[in-house]
């Protein structure tokens, strides 16, 4: 461990660092803190200035309005619809994206062949692909498969885009993974499939978690996809939000803004904070080896 | 036709071929080692034999059966890793168990084997640990237990002992070659550690750069290796290896060296057949048993000669002690008894047992008698 | 360009008939505040009342821009809307593409020829055909004035340029904020397509902004316009840039700054804000287009299902231009009527003085189409010249400088 | 070791499709990547041809919208913005998430928690943290004012509004949101360094700044490279946070090429000029990137 060498003697040393470490909890925390807040104030606070301030009246109204009663739409039905459509895009999407990467990792690594590196040094370059580009071409084979304006569609959007990374991910982790045990699972008679099953997946927790997080937190946020390749009656979370905040005309209720805001982001936080400790583990055993 | 044989097998990789022509044939029961240097191409052909590399060209057959293009589950075989390749999900039993439940075998007849098995090699308390719970001994036994229940035809061991510390490896070296002889399996066994290879087999073969330098028993290989390689690779200190001169000297042939004090001294072959060649150079090879203090020589040897020589080093180590001196310009290492009184710096008597003694010709540095 | 336009209305008629159910409207738009959508909440009740589902698919953000990136990949996957919530040139380039449906039935039955002004007809119309139905008329060359400060000032409601400079002198010298303005592109040229009607007058406006004439987009005139720019800029504080329009007004409505130029639409904030009109704000035309009215025009397009405009299509463009509907929105949106026939009864002081200068403006031939709002050239000119007038309102073109850029942005992208 | 090779002109269909099983699994991605990806750049290099304006269109016009593309300031504004920004970020990120990485990898008491905090911004997205984020910065409402109200009256801070510094704004921004992860990923690096090395070291007297410096952080090159390939994607890809903070001014002070991009294909209708741009883009991606994965990826074989 990197910890060995640390004295915990040097007292003016702890003093510097621990306030250091709260000095950049506070750097990092400032802009949710605001949000909150925030979100807890009536409009006529917010508007009498103060941003920083505490709430003279805490009131919880803007996060019951932002869930159920704003208006994102003609309907004043607030985000609570939109929270099941992006679930049920997320969830596959990011189950989909990252099984394939598990097994084009497995192929890249355990079954290499000619051009295995280059193909892979080809599907890496595609994570840098920005997506305003694509979205007309994407828009037109979307069409031609018929799932154009479907949460389908978008899965399949979200899956085609986050191979890339969930690929890199595993590629690097099984790399380090030994080949002996898959030459003794093969010698032992088992096939492909079953040397994956039962040999690399029970072994790819921490990685796992590192590629869960990545596409959870990057489809869950994606805006342009999901604004673009979905129908009214499957807009993600995103969206909603969007038209909660930009809306053209008309009073900005920050407060509501804010808690529909913080709202959006909790299951992405909540991925962070239940997931974050094995996410270091995760990295740790594969990830940046390189 | 043997029971494994190995028939003009070769491996590239693109244009780079790491096994050149191979052929070896061994019987059922019997206990090939594979040794050589690291890259040599001895886990290449275990792999080949396993099946997990392909064949370039020629044909491996196991029991007369081509097993090229068979895979490695349907060739009988069993494989034992050098880093154990014990799968960290699954306890000992699973791990044991595995390969059985592949081939469809069913669950009573798993546990009656692993039990047996289990039995066979004292692990029967550890099998609902998981592998990273056990010592590497354990870990070793665990594997080869794996490979054991499977009862195949073949076992193949890639370098089983080389993460063991010296101990356990002796320890498990002895464990082995009981298990070989209570079992009577054919065993395939890949090592860069001569001694293993030595105290193992029944058969070697020594591989260098890619071909196999020499196939035989132990004591073929010991006694008369094929060439330098052998010769330098097999035993322990290595063979002394030094430049000389063929010589005739009273109608007998005899090889001239030059020693450190710049001298010559002349030491006659024990056979003849080098008498046609007086002139030639050749490179004289003899094992440190064979260069003894006067009284240490071998009694039943007929050609034990004297040659006085400046002392360079002395290396006690308990049983003999190894006494060095510089012939030809190159160490020569003797192993004389313990208790003989000799130091650096003195000139000692040196008894060169010449039956033991091969030579080599320099150039092609193969064996010429 | 032709064929993708055909396999494009092939790809929607296709999915068209599959997705949605042919008594249903899917309505693409971006009037997702509460007043907005109270609005269309009308028209929706309308149809419901008919028969026909409302299928909401709002897409906020840049004033419409976002939704139009949704449309055309919505269009380009062969699944557009039914109807679409559109601007200006938007709905002239769509037409070109052959994609919108044909309403002169409608129009025919209900007479919209006769009842919607000529210069917002050429926004409406492609080919002599109605293709979109308009809702309202912004008008964009007002100014918003807090009242309590000019009367604390003793400031009259200027009438020209030289007025308003010195009125804005007096503000500044006052210690507050003269103007309020937001530093966004949009509203940048909003303020310059007032200060441009008032500089040169209306066929300057015309031929510079409208007709794209380089020899008047490089005149002194332009020059002086922008100089003009440079005099507003020097009386804005200096923390307007990247401001939200509507906390501009705020400042005006507290009381901080005394003026902001906006389109109508800025009046929603006072009224939430609790002030009347006339007693605690004023709105008047920006000083020098008094006779002139800057329009931008929301309206919907329906998209081409085939070779008839579907009945649901149908009865939705019926329903917005009803005069009910026309009066009902408008009052809640801030902006006036697209028919000049619509009583003015619901509306307040300032919706009734624009319905009457739109008429007026209409009749008179003094209505223009805004270029801030994408109602005097196409989108790639209309950013192109934001480019440069945002740039010289920030200081990093002269004027010299920027009546070239003008010219060179318009050559770019005609 | 490729089985999958294994010749045996004998096999059966079941054995050779065993064989080319990996293949198999590997080839819808290799589909996928190669029309979604590749299909759709030979796409877009096609369109930056053709006179598209609002929808696609092969009307074929040369090198004239590459022509336009660079008579148009907003571009060169945007591409040394990406460059100040680019470099900045990526410079800013890893020396902050090394430094928190180091602090954090010193025993600390509730490094779980801290790490957490440190983490968590990556998992918002601009659309949420971008009104707080236009607050802080915005001098009327924001730290200036808040600074100025504890009594420190000439205290400053209006980068935002300011067309020279508001590009530094944006990296301020960005850099809260991605350091975090790359304290992560430097933190894994760090607990992957053996120990025993650690305690040579040490024995060797080295100090602390030393161990790291001479010791440490040369190790961490692996994490270094993952962090590369994970920030010059985020930088190039840069559009939500433009958009939130600054929507690209003051003026066009802020301008991206990837808002660049999305406004001159969608908002401006210029799909032409649009596709030029991304043409650029993806190649000076490509003179960055390719050489990077080359080198890291010929070095593994």
């Amino acid at each position: 461990m990197a910890t060995t060498h640390a004295k915990s003697g040097n007292s003016i040393g702890r003093i510097v660092l621990y306030t250091l470490l709260v000095f950049f909890c506070i750097y990092y925390l400032l802009p949710l803190y605001v949000m909150l807040v925030n979100s807890l104030k009536p409009l006529s606070e917010i508007t009498a200035g103060g941003m920083m301030a505490l709430p003279q009246e805490w009131t919880i109204a803007p996060w019951l309005s932002a869930w159920s009663s704003a208006q994102v739409g003609v309907e004043a039905t607030g985000l609570r619809p939109y929270f099941l459509n992006s679930i049920i895009m997320v969830v596959p999407a990011v189950a989909l994206s990252t099984i394939v990467g598990a097994l084009n990792g497995y192929v890249l690594t355990k079954w290499p062949f000619r051009g295995a590196t280059i193909l892979f040094g080809l599907l890496l370059f595609g994570c840098f692909i920005p997506f305003q580009m694509v979205l007309i071409p994407m828009a037109r084979m979307l069409g031609l498969m018929g799932l154009a304006g479907s949460v389908p569609g978008l899965i399949f959007v979200h899956f085609v885009y986050g191979i890339g990374f969930s690929t890199l991910y595993f590629r690097n982790y099984y790399a380090a993974f030994p080949t002996e045990l898959v030459r003794a699972a093969q010698i032992d008679g088992a096939g492909f499939f079953r040397i994956f099953w039962r040999i690399l997946l029970p072994s790819s927790g921490p990685i796992a978690v590192v590629c869960i997080i990545w596409q959870f937190t990057n489809i869950w946020n994606d805006f342009l996809f999901g604004a673009s390749f979905s129908d009214f009656d499957s807009q993600p979370m995103t969206v909603a939000l969007n038209n909660l905040v930009q809306s053209s005309t008309g009073v900005k209720e920050y407060n509501v803004h804010f808690a529909g805001a913080i709202m959006a982001a909790l299951p992405t936080l909540l991925v962070y904070i239940v997931a974050g400790r094995y996410f270091v583990r995760g990295l740790m055993a594969g990830s940046v080896k390189g | 036709m043997g029971f494994l044989d190995i028939k003009q097998a070769t491996k590239s990789y693109g244009a780079v071929q790491v096994l050149h022509e191979t052929d070896i044939s061994i019987e059922e029961g019997e206990f090939l080692v594979l040794v050589g240097p690291s890259g040599c191409g001895k886990s290449t052909l275990l792999n080949m034999i396993a099946g997990l590399e392909n064949i370039t060209s020629g044909e491996i057959a196991i029991r007369g059966k081509s097993m090229n293009g068979v895979k490695p589950a349907d060739r009988n075989i069993a494989m034992v890793f050098q880093s154990y390749a014990l799968y960290p999900n699954m306890t000992v039993s699973g791990n044991i168990s595995f390969g059985m439940e592949m081939h469809g075998i069913e669950k009573s007849e798993r546990e009656k084997r692993i039990s047996q098995v289990s039995d066979l090699l004292q692990i029967k308390h550890l099998l609902d640990r998981k592998p990273g719970q056990l010592s590497g001994g354990q870990r070793q036994r665990v594997a080869m237990g794996r490979a054991l229940v499977r009862e195949p035809d073949v076992f193949l061991f890639d370098e089983p002992l080389s993460n063991l510390d010296a101990k356990l490896r002796v320890d498990m070296r002895t464990e082995i070659k009981k298990l070989h002889q209570k079992l009577g399996t054919t065993i395939v066994y890949v090592t860069h550690d001569q001694i293993e290879a030595l105290t193992l087999s029944t058969r070697i073969a020594v591989m260098f750069g890619g071909y196999v330098q020499q196939l035989g028993t132990p004591k073929e290989i010991y006694d008369n290796p094929a060439n330098m390689f052998v010769a330098g690779f097999m035993g322990s200190p290595s063979m002394n290896l030094f430049p000389a001169k063929v010589v005739s000297e009273n109608g007998q042939s005899a090889a001239e060296v030059s020693l450190a004090n710049g001298t010559k001294a002349s030491i006659p072959f024990a056979t003849e057949e080098l008498a046609s060649d007086v002139g030639r150079d050749i490179i004289l090879g003899i094992r440190p048993e064979a260069i003894t203090d006067r009284d240490g020589a071998d009694r039943n040897s007929q050609a034990v000669h004297i040659v006085e020589a400046p002392v360079e080093v002395t290396e006690p180590a308990g049983s003999d002690t190894f006494v060095v001196s510089q012939i030809g310009g190159k160490d020569v290492t003797g192993r004389f008894r313990a208790d003989v009184a000799v130091n650096a710096g003195d000139t000692f008597p040196f008894a060169f047992n010449m039956e033991k003694a091969v030579a080599f010709d320099p150039q092609s540095e193969n064996r010429i008698a | 360009m032709r064929k993708l336009t055909m396999m494009t209305a092939a790809a929607a008629l296709l999915a068209a008939s599959a997705s949605v159910k042919a008594e249903d409207v899917e309505v693409l738009h971006w009037w997702t505040s509460g007043g907005e959508a109270a609005a269309l909440n009308v028209l929706k009740q309308d149809l419901e009342g008919q028969g026909i589902g409302w299928q909401d698919m709002p897409v906020a953000g840049g004033g419409g821009s976002q939704a139009m990136t949704v449309l055309r990949a919505r269009v380009t996957s062969g699944n557009p809307p039914t109807a679409v919530q559109m601007l200006g040139f938007d709905i002239l380039d769509w037409a070109k593409e052959g994609a919108l449906a044909d309403l002169n039935i409608q129009a025919g039955l209900e007479g919209w020829d006769d009842v919607v002004p000529a210069a917002l007809q050429e926004f409406a119309k492609h080919d002599g055909k109605w293709v979109s139905a308009p809702v309202n008329v912004h008008s964009t060359n007002w100014v918003w004035a807090n009242k309590a400060v000019l009367d604390e000032l003793g400031i009259a409601v200027p009438t020209n340029w030289d007025e308003f400079v010195a009125a804005l002198e007096k503000v500044k010298a006052s210690g507050k904020t003269a103007i309020a303005h937001g530093g966004q592109p949009w509203q940048d040229a909003t303020v310059f397509d007032a200060v441009a009607m008032s500089t040169g007058g209306p066929d300057f406006y015309k031929k510079a902004f409208i007709d794209l004439d380089e020899e008047t987009l490089g005149s002194d005139t332009m020059k002086e316009t922008f100089d003009r720019m440079a005099v507003i800029r020097s009386y804005v504080d200096d923390n307007f840039s990247g401001r939200d329009w509507n906390l501009a007004t705020a400042m005006v409505i507290n009381g901080d700054a005394a003026f902001q130029m906006m389109g109508d639409w800025a009046k929603g904030e006072f009224l939430n804000a609790g002030k009347q009109p006339d007693a605690d704000f004023l709105c008047f035309r920006f000083p020098g287009t008094q006779d002139q009215v800057t329009f931008n025009a929301d309206q919907f397009a329906m998209f081409a299902q085939g070779s008839e405009v579907g009945k649901e299509q149908a009865a939705l463009a019926t329903a917005i231009l009803s005069p009910s509907f026309q009066s009902a929105f408008n009052v809640v949106k801030g902006s006036v009527p697209a028919r000049t026939d619509v009583s003015d009864e619901a509306f307040d002081a300032c919706g009734k003085k624009g319905m009457a200068d739109l008429k007026k403006a209409a009749d008179s031939g003094n209505l223009y189409g805004s270029m801030a709002h994408g109602h005097a050239n196409p989108a790639a000119i209309k950013n192109a010249m934001y480019d440069v007038i945002t740039a010289h309102f920030n200081g990093e073109y002269d004027s010299e400088t920027a009546i070239e850029e003008l010219v060179t942005a318009v050559q770019i992208n005609k | 070791m490729s089985i999958s090779e294994t010749a045996n002109p004998q096999g059966s269909v079941v054995d050779r499709l065993r064989d080319a099983l990996p293949k198999i699994v590997l080839s819808p991605t290799v589909a996928i990547v190669a029309i979604f990806v590749y299909g759709f750049i030979l796409f877009t290099l096609y369109l930056s041809f053709t006179d598209s304006r609002i929808l696609p269109s092969f009307g074929w016009v040369g090198w004239q919208n590459y022509e336009n593309l660079f008579r148009i300031r907003a571009w060169d504004t945007a591409v040394s913005n990406l460059v100040i920004f680019g470099l900045l970020y990526i410079i800013i990120c890893c020396a902050l998430g090394l430094l928190l990485a180091i602090l954090l990898d010193q025993r600390i008491r509730a490094e779980g928690f801290i790490r957490t905090i440190y983490l968590y911004p990556m998992a918002l997205s601009f659309i949420v943290t971008g009104v707080a984020w236009k607050w802080f910065l915005d001098p009327g409402i924001g730290i200036e004012a808040v600074v100025q109200g504890w009594g420190w009256t000439s205290f400053e801070f209006d980068w935002i509004k300011n067309r020279e510094m508001a590009i530094y704004t944006i990296v301020i921004a960005a850099v809260w949101q991605t350091s975090g992860f790359v304290m992560a990923m430097f933190l894994a690096g760090l607990r992957g360094i053996d120990s025993e090395m650690m305690k040579a070291a040490q024995i060797d007297g080295a100090s602390t700044f030393a161990l790291y410096r001479r010791i440490v952080i040369p190790q961490l090159r692996p994490a270094f490279m993952s962090a590369f390939v994970v920030l010059a994607h985020m930088a190039i890809k840069s559009y939500d946070l433009v958009i939130a903070l600054t929507g690209g001014g003051p003026g066009t002070a802020t301008e991206l090429p990837a808002t660049f991009m999305y406004s001159y294909t969608f908002t401006r209708n210029q799909m032409g000029i649009g596709a030029a741009s991304a043409v650029i883009m993806l190649m000076t991606i490509a003179a960055i990137i390719v050489p990077y994965l080359w080198s890291e990826l010929r070095e593994k074989k």
